[in-house]
């Protein structure tokens, strides 16, 4: 009896002060296969890890366009991310009716994190499942978002979502000083090793399993163009970058190169 | 016969003023009690400014208005600031209703501080985003019937662009580096094509200065519902500035002889 | 806390036998888990500064600010849940522009202060909600002057001359007493605001820090604004060399 | 009954018109006559005075005549600008024309201006604005040069510059801001020029050419399309088809002249021939 | 209700007209008239120095209000009438037989015409004299009287002001400050003031270009200003 009866409503704090429905939500953010951003000083990408469910199905979307300047990568539950971006789409069409100007990225992002309080707060409704990578291009130049389930976003150099992303954010962490004047090419390799590092142990990225969100001008692998807007590679023409990563380095066989599985805290920004 | 010497020989635009933005004919006469007891919106404007007149130089935008508020003839408030500022980068000077005019000025301040001032990401409203904003707020009110009596320039300065824009109250938008409202677009306009159109670029503060004061002048003269003093707004790089109210010089001399109408001397 | 557990303090609409109301103040102890935030209202103006706590080094520093414009003239600092905060903060936006709306003028501060404490407190009330997890600390100059108000997650609202809410609220509040606030300026009260939020700070049990801080006076013309780069690295780096000699 | 009905015994009658103005308030159309959309003006000069006109003719959205004339003649030193209801303008100053000839033959010294003015004015005034011409008329005579506006109800102005019709706000402007006392022949005929284009550029009502009309003592000088701003330019290239373009299969080539001989046929000498006297 | 016709019902549509600020004031040795110069079609200015101070008779002017034409031509009749009169007696017609004969016309056509006429003049009988023909006619004689659509705004300072037994610079600079007072006021009056001096002399014709106008007071600099001061007040400390 005595275990958690502060979890079972979102309107409960428990004694220590914490929303236990919101912690698991953002649970249910790390079951989603990871997603992984970054942002060099002229691009902003995202790389995500597609799961199928079996030889017959489909691999599943994890990449939403919201408006030429902005897109989103995803992990938790699909669903709740199509009623999220949908109202992201709504609020960038908003913004260009009313003055005729792409919507600023960081205030497109406090929308749906606002929009995600609300259901931390009343009852009958549960939080959101589901958390975003943004990646935006405005005048104010590229710019890499977390929005999390608890109704807060956050702004990021480089940063990762989903199932084992901490394995991608120690990649992340140690190189993110170096992507500020990466080239497209070496800022999606960079990615690409993050996601890498969130794979299970028999697994590798393939021109299947993974797309590639990118915004900025094109790079050498891409069809010649000066378009800067949003675009999701996903198939063979992932295939050069595939091709441009490095071997994994050998892991020192006494530690442990990947981290517990994690507690929850780390992740979980409403206790801040 | 129709007897308004502007309306003659025009192909058939209704557009121009049949709502009476600027009071220009007498209207009124005719309307009829159709909507007694239904809900009634405004049908003309009560205190009204007169032309809003504005051009493009080599340094970004000059605008000006006198600073009269008419009641019908009377003139009413002759200390009426009609160009208001937006932002760091934009003025919005207005004809038409003075009450509509002040309600722009309070919905355009909260603008500015939900937009910018509260939200201070860098992100700020420059006078196209405020043309476009206005253009949507003047032709919702007119599709709910029930519009906002002015006609509106915005002019201003940002990342180097000049722009210079008239929204009305239906909603009308155009862009040209000269503008006029009311009766301006009558008298001043011609003045003010002639003396800026191709000169843009080149034309100096004190030459575009001199540009408006005369059309100003010009419309002392002629537009019934003018005062003498007028205020002038520069946006430039360096920003917005309003002057305080100035005065015209005028000239008389040459009515001095003048006896009569016809054949009379004396 | 020895009616814990008991099922009193499941709902806010719920009293325990003694009269209290657990979940106001088990929302209190978010509060008290976050960040420390602080406010000084001083001779000509106010400054409000917070503690933001870094939770990853991978974070675009400056950006993912705490401290909040509500008004041309009015700042809000908050403590707590984050999203809670921004929440709050939409709130009294929306307050100040009714203000506006309905008078024209700008809002006083102890007005819109009553009106969010109201409408704090309407979520105590229900079981259908949870109180708000966080603290406001709201600051500003306005017709009557400069003037500090914290709003508690109880809807309570007190004005202050210095106000610290937070995980560092005890020590800030030593320190802010230890203040003449009456007789330092805005520009002053800068350089202790930083010192403070420094000193606070407990470098062994916390993660990184950020301190983030802004200002109302005479040098930001009533309008509620970050404090300049140059003030707040001077600032910063005084605090720390107090800091250093302080140990 | 019949004492309510008021039947005035001499002057004109209204009543129809009374009527019209009724009708039409309650919504009925009536047919409109067709109006000039004009650019006219007059100014005075150190020697004379010197008029102008546009030159273009609107029947509703439609350009009627892209080259009409709108300065008419009063008398040899007298012109008149028109503007308003086409048929009006044309057919009172010739009237007009016609009396001020018949008044100077009886009274055997050259027109005043003032005497054509007087007459357009009762003219006008009888008719109470029925007749829709508004004018600007000018002249030298006797007296020296004078200038004049009239209205359609029959009020006139005496002015040193005048401007008349849709584009007179325009025109206007320009005089207020170019025209000063004293200006030479040439100075004012420019500046009647800068009004009348003004009003051509800037008026939709008036457009095509100037026409101006320069009135001093000793003569006047019609300059009939002084300034042509609007000449169409020759299209760039000819659309015309090439000689053998179609292909054909037959030929065949039809003499189209017949001709014939004619003999004429002999006559007697002094027999059929007609009386002539 | 329609601002721009406030009291030119009567007006026909389209019509020329006298939007007006007019006056005539009687001293001991004469008699001053005065007009603005404003001509107005809705509210374009047609003509912006109008003399509408018209001649009647060697001693006698009016001062016309109302439409154009309809004031002209009225006053062409009574001046051609006036003529013949002097004609057939010999001698110059009294001030109140002009006035006489304006009033007819405008009160016999009272349906076709709108006119506000002023007369003004000096005769042999009674000296200086004023009468005011107010729209659809009748005649009323007062030592100072005025008209047009600007007069409205000022019939109060004519109360204030107005003395007897003023004096010929005295009563000028009366009309001078009447007249700017209304057309400052008036849309439908403006431009420069004409001013006429009739006595037994002769008639002296006065002019005031419009940029030298009298002027009164004319408002405070309050332009942009708050309506009441937002500035710190410095420690107010209230108790809580």
């Amino acid at each position: 009896m005595f275990r958690n009866t502060y979890d079972s409503d979102n309107t409960v704090f428990s004694p220590q002060g914490r929303l236990h429905q919101v912690e698991y939500a953002l649970e249910a953010v790390k079951q989603g296969s990871a997603a992984v951003g970054l942002r060099s000083n002229t691009h902003a990408i995202l790389l995500a890890l597609k799961r199928s469910s079996g030889e017959l199905a489909s691999y599943q979307q994890k990449m939403f366009r919201i408006d030429d300047h902005v897109g989103i990568a995803i992990a938790g539950l699909t669903s709740d991310a199509r009623v999220l971006s949908n109202f992201m789409r709504q609020q960038a069409m908003g913004s260009k009716m009313v003055f005729n100007r792409p919507i600023p990225v960081n205030r497109l992002v406090s929308a749906i994190a606002d929009k995600a309080q609300v259901n931390t707060q009343e009852y009958g409704r549960r939080p959101y499942g589901v958390g975003f990578l943004v990646i935006g291009l405005d005048h104010t130049g590229p710019h890499l978002y977390e929005f999390s389930p608890s109704g807060t976003s956050f702004e990021y150099f480089a940063v990762s979502i989903g199932a084992r992303s901490q394995s991608a954010k120690t990649y992340l962490e140690k190189h993110f000083e170096s992507f500020a004047d990466c080239s497209l090419e070496d800022l999606i390799r960079h990615g690409l090793h993050a996601l890498r590092e969130t794979l299970q142990q028999d697994k590798e990225l393939t021109t299947n399993n993974t797309s590639i969100g990118i915004l900025g001008l094109s790079g050498v692998h891409e069809s010649a163009g000066t378009s800067v807007n949003f675009r999701i590679l996903e198939g063979p023409p992932i295939e050069p970058y595939l091709q441009s990563m490095q071997p994994k380095e050998v892991p020192p066989p006494s530690s442990a190169s990947v981290p517990p599985p994690t507690s929850g805290d780390e992740d979980v920004q409403m206790s801040e | 016969m129709d007897h308004f010497p502007t309306n003659w020989g025009r192909p058939k635009y209704d557009g121009f003023d049949t709502n009476a933005t600027y009071p220009f004919h007498d209207h009124g006469h005719n309307q009829s009690a159709a909507f007694a007891g239904a809900t009634q919106h405004t049908q003309q404007p009560i205190v009204t400014g007169t032309s809003v007149l504005a051009i493009k130089y080599k340094d970004g935008i000059m605008m000006a208005a006198d600073n009269l508020a008419s009641y019908g003839s009377l003139a009413r408030f002759k200390g009426v600031q009609r160009l208001h500022p937006i932002g760091d980068y934009t003025v919005v000077g207005a004809s038409g209703d003075m009450s509509d005019f002040q309600y722009l000025q309070h919905v355009l301040d909260g603008l500015v501080i939900s937009e910018e001032i509260n939200a201070q990401d860098g992100h700020t409203l420059g006078p196209a985003e405020i043309h476009e904003y206005l253009s949507q707020v003047m032709y919702s009110r007119r599709s709910k019937m029930n519009p906002l009596w002015n006609s509106l320039l915005v002019g201003g300065v940002k990342d180097g662009q000049r722009f210079l824009a008239y929204v009305d109250l239906l909603g009308v938008t155009y862009f040209a580096s000269t503008l006029a409202t009311g009766y301006g677009a009558y008298i001043a306009q011609p003045l003010l094509r002639k003396a800026v159109e191709g000169r843009e670029n080149t034309l100096t503060e004190p030459e575009a200065r001199g540009i408006l004061e005369e059309a100003l002048r010009v419309l002392f003269y002629r537009d019934a519902r003018s005062i003498n003093q007028y205020q002038i707004a520069t946006i430039t790089a360096n920003g917005v500035d309003i002057s305080g109210s100035l005065k015209l010089e005028t000239a008389w001399g040459f009515a001095e002889g003048i006896r009569g109408y016809g054949s009379q001397t004396q | 806390m020895t009616s814990i557990g008991t099922g009193y303090d499941l709902s806010a609409s719920t009293y325990s036998p003694d009269g209290r109301i657990f979940q106001v103040e088990y929302a209190n102890k978010a509060v008290d888990n976050s960040g420390t935030a602080i406010g000084l209202r001083v001779k000509d103006g106010v400054v409000l500064a917070v503690e933001k706590l870094v939770h990853s080094k991978l974070l675009v520093p400056g950006a993912n600010r705490r401290i909040q414009t509500v008004d041309r003239h009015i700042g809000l600092a908050s403590s707590g849940l984050l999203a809670d905060g921004r929440h709050l903060a939409n709130r009294a936006r929306d307050e100040a522009a009714n203000f506006r709306d309905n008078y024209r003028e700008p809002a006083p501060l102890k007005a819109l202060a009553d009106r969010l404490g109201l409408y704090v407190q309407a979520y105590t009330l229900y079981s259908s909600v949870r109180p708000f997890g966080c603290s406001a600390i709201l600051g500003s100059i306005d017709k009557d002057g400069p003037s500090i108000y914290v709003i508690e997650p109880s809807g309570v609202f007190y004005g202050y001359h210095g106000a610290a809410v937070g995980k560092g609220r005890q020590l800030a509040k030593t320190e802010l007493e230890k203040l003449k606030l009456s007789e330092l300026t805005t520009r002053e009260a800068v350089f202790e605001a930083a010192r403070i939020i420094h000193l606070v700070h407990d470098d062994a049990k916390e993660k990184e820090f950020e301190l983030e801080m802004s200002w109302i006076g005479d040098e930001t013309n009533g309008r509620h604004v970050p404090v300049p780069q140059d003030l707040f690295e001077e600032a910063d780096r005084k605090a720390k060399e107090a800091l250093e000699n302080f140990e | 009954m019949s004492a309510a009905i008021h039947t005035p015994t001499s002057g004109f009658d209204f009543s129809n018109a009374n009527r019209n103005a009724f009708l039409e308030s309650k919504g009925v159309k009536m047919p409109k006559a067709t109006s000039t959309g004009t650019t006219i003006v007059g100014c005075l000069f150190k020697d004379g005075i010197v008029l102008g006109a546009d030159t273009r003719a609107t029947a509703g959205p439609i350009v009627a005549d892209k080259n009409c004339e709108k300065i008419h003649y009063i008398s040899e030193s007298i012109r008149c600008c028109g503007a308003g209801t086409a048929a009006d303008t044309e057919f009172i100053t010739a009237l007009i024309s016609s009396n001020i000839e018949l008044h100077a033959l009886s009274t055997g010294r050259k027109p005043r201006v003032v005497t054509a003015m007087t007459m357009l004015k009762q003219r006008l005034f009888q008719h109470q604005g029925q007749i829709g011409a508004a004018l600007v008329l000018g002249g030298v005579d006797a007296t020296g040069a004078h200038l004049f506006t009239i209205h359609p109800h029959g009020s006139t102005d005496k002015l040193p510059y005048v401007t008349m019709g849709s584009g007179s706000l325009a025109a206007m402007a320009v005089f207020e801001s170019g025209w000063r006392p004293n200006l030479e022949r040439e100075e004012a005929l420019q500046l009647v020029v800068a009004a009348i284009s003004a009003g051509i550029f800037n008026d939709l009502g008036s457009g095509s050419n100037v026409d101006a009309c320069v009135i001093t003592a000793t003569h006047a000088e019609m300059l009939r399309n002084y300034v042509m701003p609007n000449v169409r330019v020759e299209k760039e290239r000819k659309y015309g088809f090439r000689q053998g373009t179609t292909a054909w299969t037959r030929e065949k080539v039809r003499e189209m002249i017949v001709s014939e001989e004619i003999r004429p046929r002999a006559v007697a000498p002094g027999g059929e021939a007609m009386d002539t006297s | 209700m329609n601002m721009n016709t406030i009291d030119l019902d009567r007006l026909k549509t389209g019509e020329v007209n006298l939007g007006t600020s007019i006056m005539a004031v009687q001293f001991e040795g004469g008699v001053v008239v005065g007009a603005d110069s404003r001509t107005t079609t809705g509210s374009y200015i047609a003509n912006r120095v109008t003399d509408k101070l018209t001649y009647i008779h060697d001693r006698i002017y009016c001062c016309r209000s109302g439409s154009a034409a309809d004031t002209q031509a009225i006053a062409d009749v009574v001046h051609m009438a006036l003529q013949q009169f002097t004609q057939a007696n010999g001698g110059p017609p009294s001030v109140h037989i002009a006035a006489t004969l304006f009033e007819s016309i405008c009160y016999a056509n009272k349906d076709a015409l709108s006119a506000g006429i002023i007369i003004g003049g000096w005769d042999k009988e009674v000296g200086p004299s004023v009468y005011n023909i107010p729209l659809g006619g009748g005649l009323f004689r007062q030592p100072w009287a005025i008209g047009g659509s600007g007069s409205t705004y000022v019939y109060g300072y004519c109360d204030a002001t107005y003395k007897e037994g003023w004096g010929r610079d005295e009563t000028i600079q009366f009309v001078k400050n009447t007249l700017s007072l209304a057309m400052s006021r008036d849309g439908s009056s403006g431009g420069v003031i004409r001013v006429a001096v009739i006595t037994e002399d002769g008639v002296e014709r006065l002019f005031v270009p419009g940029n030298e106008l009298p002027t009164f007071w004319e408002g405070l600099e309050v332009l942009g200003k708050p309506a009441k001061p937002l500035g710190v007040v410095p420690m107010a400390i209230e108790p809580l």
